[in-house]
């Protein structure tokens, strides 16, 4: 089943054409890996999946809903959660606080005037926060404040704090950039397992090791277009994939 | 026809007022980061450096007649300059360019201050959230009014023009008017001309020196510069100290048309942030528009023919406008994405 | 408050400024501070600040033009005694609804824009407002004199004409003015001091403090940061309506300069003095600037002659007359190096230093950076 | 009378600390009985010494007149306690101070800052009140601060003795029984610039207003328009400026043309100092206009606004309360004692809060008591004389003093730095004086 559909969409900055007609489709449960070289578009595309950009024209639809115009926080509810290039992480807030955060949002919606209650005294959703940070590790420095993170530990909060929302679709932008090997491993462990509870996947990467073990479906793009798109054994094999990286990458 | 002249003209003087007390402000935004609440306290401590200049050249030789009582009980005294009394009539000249002659005293003096202010305090508050810098250069400026007043009283203390540039001149016969019509103070037009000297300066430094280069560098992307080995900080000490100066030098010229007295850097505070605000943080050409426009703007308000139509109107006009431009502009009339906005 | 924090402990803490705030006319006697005008200020203030924090002190949004709320909140007063009569119940409701309104609609503008563009819009609203009311909105706030009950006024409640005593508001026959008056602003500034601590342990207060943190991520973790923003500035906009109403509960007169700049950077000054999100710093904050601005101001010669009357007269003069230059006219110098010294030492304001002192007393206790909640951390700073 | 009100006596901050103690446990019976009706705030029968309070502007833009008001009142207190040279106690007539303080009680004060503010104003009063227990307090430097002040000293049934404050308001539809005011008003500045300014610039002229957007303003405007108009002057046009506006360019500019040929500037303090400043600027003193010279006037002058306008103010006319340069016995014996004691003359400031301690104290010497409802009535109506303006009556209608009105214009050969003003002529009291009724208002009652 489709989840995403990406329509003929255009975006320019200036004279530079950033997105030019590009043509997506995301189904269900499946990782969908977006390569390129650098300045190839991928990011621009991702900021008009969660409403930071409107594209000039085309359409981009999630589970039938036009995503185009909506505000970030409605992309969000309707269940599409973002990973950023340098994570987003509420800086000045212990752990344990940045991982309740959404799991309120998802359970209380939007915006709640929920002032009478005590955060201490919400049991379920502090143990699923808990619960979060065991599954990535962070669990013995829930009371640390988020800034105080390694630059690694940061990603994996920043990760946990989609997860925890279940999100439909997972966008993750070079979910394992700036990591040391063993650390993107355990990164890649611990998305295989949410691929387990059958959350779809749009990633970024640039580090092919990351993209094959993961992805179950590759889309090339170059210069603001799609190039290719298919299998990860099929895109290997491409010339034309190659001719875009000019040997840049090890593929 | 005339009376819209006269407004346009009067609304020119002003913005260059407002600009050149902006100028300062939006340079220290703009390069440092920092939020100074001091800077109407510069601007007051320029204008004090004219009045100090003036009580020393004036400095007084007292005769005392002891022969001769006052109505209060003391004995007569004549008073004259020394500066009269030992260069004559050449000590009268000097007399009567206090003014501009203090700006020969303030440069140096508002140099040093802002030198010693952003060594000494400023520096240390890069890094830390702008509330607390708002607290410690608002305590600053309370600090030096208050050594003001107790040394020089809290009444405005009045400077004269020189002589020459003393009374009005007849600028519509220039341009075809009736004599009479169009006529302005020669001061706030030698004003005009100095701030637009003094903006044009500080453009042309900027823009034309190495110095300037690194600090428009600095301020588009301070880590960068950093990264290429360039000492950013010692340049923006004295960038500081050059925005205090102009700070100073703002207040030295203001004081024949508004007798300073030690509160007047409060009074002129919130005007320049607004000036600041609409122009855009940290963009200086912003600055200098939104000062000529907001001039120009409240000089047209001031009309009868516009107050009997909106009553109260030049009483909101500067805040009004703000409040219009950031709503259409979010980063006023020329400011970057990102400055200021956290 | 390095240690948990739990509904007990909670509990505690608002026990003990209960009985700190009711017993203020004892404890602040020795310090010469004692007296129902000077205590009802402390009050009013605390709660003016309070309320400012909860914006501030939360979201981290700087309004520079808090102050209109709290002359909206004394002009609406004013008007319910004038029309519907001197008990102060409906004209602390008045307060609430008009400041409510103005909050609605004046942040429902401002917080489209963030930071320091924030900042010079609610200035703008402020001066704007301020202007007006000093020159020609005077018919409904009797400009520079002040808005004040006239014995001719219909006061529907009271029947007008009946009464030709002081005007000064009654609640149940009982004045409000003197220690009468101090205790009943005392009990709003308790009820404002609980609502506080309850946002502050709810999730609400959580969001809050997100939307300080990281705004963007806010978005992108599905939460609308407007309506929170809005929410806290009209939450403390209240604050500061229920605020100005006390002003003309206890002196039944409004006048514009209560919304003047200056008066909206007092409570900004108030709050960081004090130490911004934390619940009791805004508190002591204001009451410190009251005391200086009430006490300080009152040291003359004569008085410092008294003091100093032990020493010898050649020491006596000298110290006096640097003594003079930080009291009596003098008293904005100390304001302002008191300003420079706490902001320099103690970036978090008068909390951070009893934080400090505090430390030093319970070396042993473990390391706070660990607490187990996430309220403690903010709480502690 | 509510059982809430206590009466609290402690003197100074200093026996604070050993008196609070002692305060909160006097018996709520005992204080209850005091508040009887022979009885009111701040008794001082059971002290030795009665305590004023001094409440002067001591920040802001006027913090020097405040000053100069401060070293009046520790004048006056210095006399009243029979130290010093006696200063006017010399020459007031009738006298009932015999220079022992006041009923055998030495005087005390205690002093607050004002700021200007009639907030800031009150709460400084009610410390002085409440906590400093004051039996009269008086100061300040603006109508609406006075005002305010007043209606609390009506609230709280203590004697306010007005500083410096001109608006009609004060005696007018904001009088208050408990308030007095010796300064005089704008009605009188106009009224006494009438004859002057007919002799000096003619029937027939073109006025023209820029008025301070306030009340103070807006009285002074009414007053001094119906003064030039019952002249025969035509009014060109009468402009608001906003308070505090620092440049008037915009509001001074549109004069040039407008066919006036007299600027008249209801400004005061910094305002009047810059808008004056400005004016001379634009070249209006040098303009003929319709024949005639321009002309500027001020109607209310001060000698710190003088100063602040410098050379501007030269042949300037305006009206002034008195000036140290009087000649008659009163004066000199007040500018010789404050002179010697401070090194120069007083200003009208510093007169008027001079005098109004001294009245205050001899109408408690008269009564015989400190009771203000009695004082009040020793004070309406009043007649005395030798205290610097000539024979003078404290109006029991309107509670304000009508005396002779100086009409001064700036001095153009000052002989010292002190003498900017030369009195052109001194209007009778006579001339200035007018209906009670014209300015409605009411007095309220004499216990509260």
């Amino acid at each position: 089943m489709e989840i995403l559909n990406v329509s003929n969409v255009n975006k320019r900055f200036g004279g530079l054409k950033a997105l030019d007609e590009v043509n997506l489709s995301v189904e269900q449960g499946h990782v969908h890996a977006i390569i390129g070289p650098n300045g190839a578009g991928k990011s621009t595309l991702l900021n008009c999946f969660v409403g930071r950009l409107i594209p000039d024209s085309g359409s981009v639809t999630f589970l039938g809903k036009d995503l185009i115009g909506a505000k970030p926080h409605e992309i969000n509810q309707i269940g599409v959660s973002r990973v950023f290039q340098t994570p987003e992480i509420f800086g000045d807030l212990t752990l344990l606080d940045n991982i309740m955060i959404p799991t309120l949002a998802k359970r209380d919606g939007a915006f709640s005037l929920n002032a009478w209650a005590r955060v201490d005294g919400l049991g379920e959703i502090r143990d699923k926060a808990l619960h979060m940070l065991e599954d990535v590790g962070l669990a013995e420095k829930k009371g640390m404040i988020a800034d105080s993170l390694s630059r690694g530990d940061k990603r994996r909060l920043e990760l946990a704090m989609c997860l925890v929302q279940d999100p439909k679709l997972l966008l993750l932008d070079e979910p394992t950039a700036g990591m040391s090997r063993a650390d993107t491993n355990n990164t890649i462990d611990l998305l295989k397992r949410i691929g387990e509870r059958g959350i779809t996947k749009i990633v970024i990467e640039h580090d092919m090791h990351v993209v094959f073990s993961l992805a179950s479906k590759i889309s090339v793009l170059a210069q603001g277009t799609v190039i290719a798109e298919g299998k990860p054994e099929d895109i290997k094999g491409d010339p034309r994939v190659q001719e875009a990286y000019l040997g840049g990458a090890h593929v | 026809m005339d009376a819209i002249v006269l407004q346009i003209l009067n609304g020119l003087d002003k913005g260059g007022a407002y600009a050149l007390i902006a100028l300062g402000l939006t340079l220290i935004f703009g390069t440092l980061g920092v939020v100074n609440f001091a800077h109407g306290a510069l601007f007051m401590l320029g204008a004090f450096c004219a009045v100090a200049f003036n009580h020393v050249i004036s400095l007084e030789q007292v005769v005392v007649d002891p022969t001769k009582i006052t109505a209060w009980g003391t004995p007569l005294e004549t008073r004259t300059p020394y500066i009269e009394v030992w260069l004559g009539d050449t000590g009268t000249t000097l007399l009567n360019y206090s003014v501009p002659l203090s700006i020969l005293l303030a440069v140096p003096l508002m140099l040093l201050f802002g030198y010693v202010m952003e060594r000494g305090l400023i520096r240390h508050f890069y890094k830390r959230p702008h509330a607390e810098q708002i607290l410690v250069t608002f305590g600053l400026a309370i600090v030096l009014q208050e050594i003001v007043k107790s040394y020089f009283g809290a009444n405005p203390i009045p400077q004269a023009a020189p002589d020459v540039v003393r009374g009005a001149m007849d600028l519509g016969t220039l341009i075809g008017f009736d004599p009479g019509t169009i006529v302005y103070p020669q001061w706030r037009i030698v004003y005009l001309f100095f701030s637009l000297g003094i903006i044009g300066s500080v453009f042309a430094f900027l823009q034309f020196t190495t110095f300037g280069m690194v600090v428009r560098a600095g301020m588009a992307d301070r880590e960068t510069v950093g990264f290429l080995g360039i000492n950013i900080e010692r340049r923006f000490t004295l960038v500081f100290a050059i925005a205090a100066m102009v700070a100073g030098l703002a207040g030295v010229m203001y004081t024949p048309i508004l007798p300073p007295d030690y509160h007047m850097g409060m009074d002129f505070l919130v005007l320049s942030f607004v000036v600041v605000v609409v122009g855009g943080m940290g963009s200086l050409p912003g600055a200098v528009s939104a000062g000529f426009l907001l001039g120009i703007l409240q000089s047209f308000a001031s009309m009868n023919e516009v107050k009997t139509i909106l009553p109260g109107i030049d009483q909101i006009i500067i805040y009004l406008v703000a409040v219009i431009i950031l709503l259409v502009r979010p980063r006023g009339l020329m400011g970057r994405k990102g400055v200021m906005e956290t | 408050m390095l240690t948990k924090v739990t509904p007990r402990s909670d509990l505690l803490m608002f026990v003990l400024f209960t009985l700190a705030i009711l017993a203020m006319p004892l404890w602040l006697a020795p310090i010469g501070a004692g007296y129902p005008d000077l205590l009802q200020k402390f009050a009013i203030f605390g709660l003016f600040a309070l309320g400012f924090n909860i914006l501030f002190g939360l979201t981290g949004y700087l309004s520079f033009g808090h102050a209109v709320f709290l002359g909206v909140g004394s002009y609406a007063a004013v008007w319910s005694f004038k029309l519907l009569g001197m008990n102060p119940l409906p004209a602390l409701l008045f307060s609430v609804v008009f400041s409510a309104l103005f909050a609605l609609a004046i942040g429902f503008i401002s917080l489209r824009r963030s930071g320091i563009y924030f900042s010079i819009l609610t200035l703008a609203f402020a001066q704007m407002s301020y202007n007006l009311a000093y020159s020609v909105l005077t018919p409904i706030t009797n400009g520079e004199t002040g808005l004040r009950v006239l014995q001719s006024d219909p006061r529907l409640l009271d029947g007008s004409g009946s009464d030709t005593g002081p005007l000064i508001s009654r609640l149940f026959g009982i004045e409000m003015t003197g220690y009468s008056g101090f205790y009943f602003c005392a009990v709003l500034l308790i009820v404002g001091f609980y609502i506080s601590q309850r946002i502050f342990r709810s999730p609400f207060g959580m969001m809050l403090r997100a939307v300080k943190s990281n705004q963007n991520r806010m978005s992108y973790t599905g939460l609308n940061t407007r309506p929170y923003t809005l929410a806290a500035f009209v939450i403390s906009g209240v604050f500061a309506g229920v605020a100005g109403g006390l002003l003309a509960v206890t002196d039944p007169l409004a006048g514009a300069e209560r919304m003047q700049w200056t008066a909206s950077g007092e409570v900004v000054l108030m709050t960081i003095l004090g130490g911004a999100g934390t619940l009791l710093g805004p508190i002591l904050g204001a009451g410190l600037i009251k005391y200086f601005e009430n006490i300080f101001s009152a040291y003359n010669e004569q008085t410092l002659h008294a003091i100093f009357s032990f020493l010898p007269d050649v020491i006596e003069a000298p110290v006096v007359s640097i003594a003079g230059l930080f009291v009596g006219e003098g008293w904005h110098l100390t304001l302002g190096l008191l300003f420079m010294v706490v902001v320099i030492f103690l970036p978090g304001g008068i909390m951070e230093g009893l934080n400090r002192i505090s430390k030093i007393f319970s070396r042993s206790k473990p390391k706070p950076k660990f607490t187990s909640s996430s309220q403690s951390a903010a709480a502690a700073e | 009378m509510s059982n809430f009100r206590r009466p609290i006596n402690r003197r100074s901050l200093l026996k604070a600390g050993a008196a609070s103690g002692l305060v909160l446990a006097t018996p709520t019976i005992i204080t209850r009985n005091a508040w009887a009706d022979t009885n009111f705030r701040n008794d001082p029968t059971n002290s030795k010494s009665v305590t004023f309070g001094f409440n002067v502007p001591q920040t802001g833009a006027y913090a020097d007149e405040g000053a100069d008001e401060l070293r009046a009142y520790q004048l006056a207190v210095k006399h009243l306690n029979g130290e010093g040279d006696g200063g006017m106690l010399n020459t007031m007539k009738p006298l009932s101070l015999e220079g022992n303080g006041i009923l055998g009680k030495k005087v005390e004060y205690v002093t607050g800052d004002t700021q200007t503010k009639s907030d800031a104003a009150r709460a400084s009063a009610k410390r002085m009140v409440e906590k400093d227990g004051v039996i009269m307090w008086s100061g300040g430097s603006s109508s609406g601060v006075a005002i305010a002040q007043q209606s609390l000293a009506q609230e709280m049934g203590i004697v306010f003795m007005c500083g410096l404050t001109h608006s009609n308001d004060t005696t007018g539809k904001d009088k208050r029984r408990y308030g007095f005011r010796h300064f005089f008003n704008a009605y009188m500045s106009g009224a006494a610039l009438g004859p002057v300014l007919e002799k000096q610039m003619g029937k027939d002229r073109r006025a023209y207003h820029l008025t301070a957007d306030y009340t103070w303003g807006w009285t002074q405007e009414e007053s001094i328009a119906n003064t030039t108009e019952g002249l025969g002057w035509e009014t060109v046009n009468k402009v608001r400026t906003p308070l505090g506006a620092g440049d008037f360019s915009q509001y001074i500019a549109p004069v040039l043309n407008s066919g006036a040929d007299v600027l008249i500037l209801n400004h005061y303090g910094k305002d009047m100092i810059n808008s004056l400043t400005q004016a001379v600027q634009f070249g209006l003193r040098d303009k003929l206009v319709n024949g005639k010279n321009f002309e500027i006037i001020v109607p209310l002058y001060s000698r710190l606004m003088a100063q602040g306008a410098g050379e501007n103010i030269k042949g300037i006319y305006g009206t002034t309360n008195w000036n140290w340069s009087l000649q008659d016995e009163g004066s000199k014996a007040f500018v010789k004692s404050f002179g010697q004691e401070y090194g120069f003359p007083p200003s009208q400031a510093a007169h008027t809060c001079y005098v109004q301690t001294l009245l205050y104290a001899d109408a408690c010497e008269r009564a015989g008591t400190f009771n203000p409802a009695e004082v009040i009535k020793a004070l309406e109506d009043h007649q005395f004389d030798g205290m610097g303006n000539g024979p003078t009556l404290y109006r029991g209608a309107d509670h304000q003093c009508f005396k002779d009105v100086l009409v001064v214009k700036g001095n153009e050969n000052a002989t010292s730095r002190f003498d900017l003003l030369e009195v052109v002529e001194v209007t009778p009291s006579a001339q200035v004086t007018y209906d009670p009724e014209i300015f409605g208002g009411e007095l309220g009652p004499y216990k509260v």
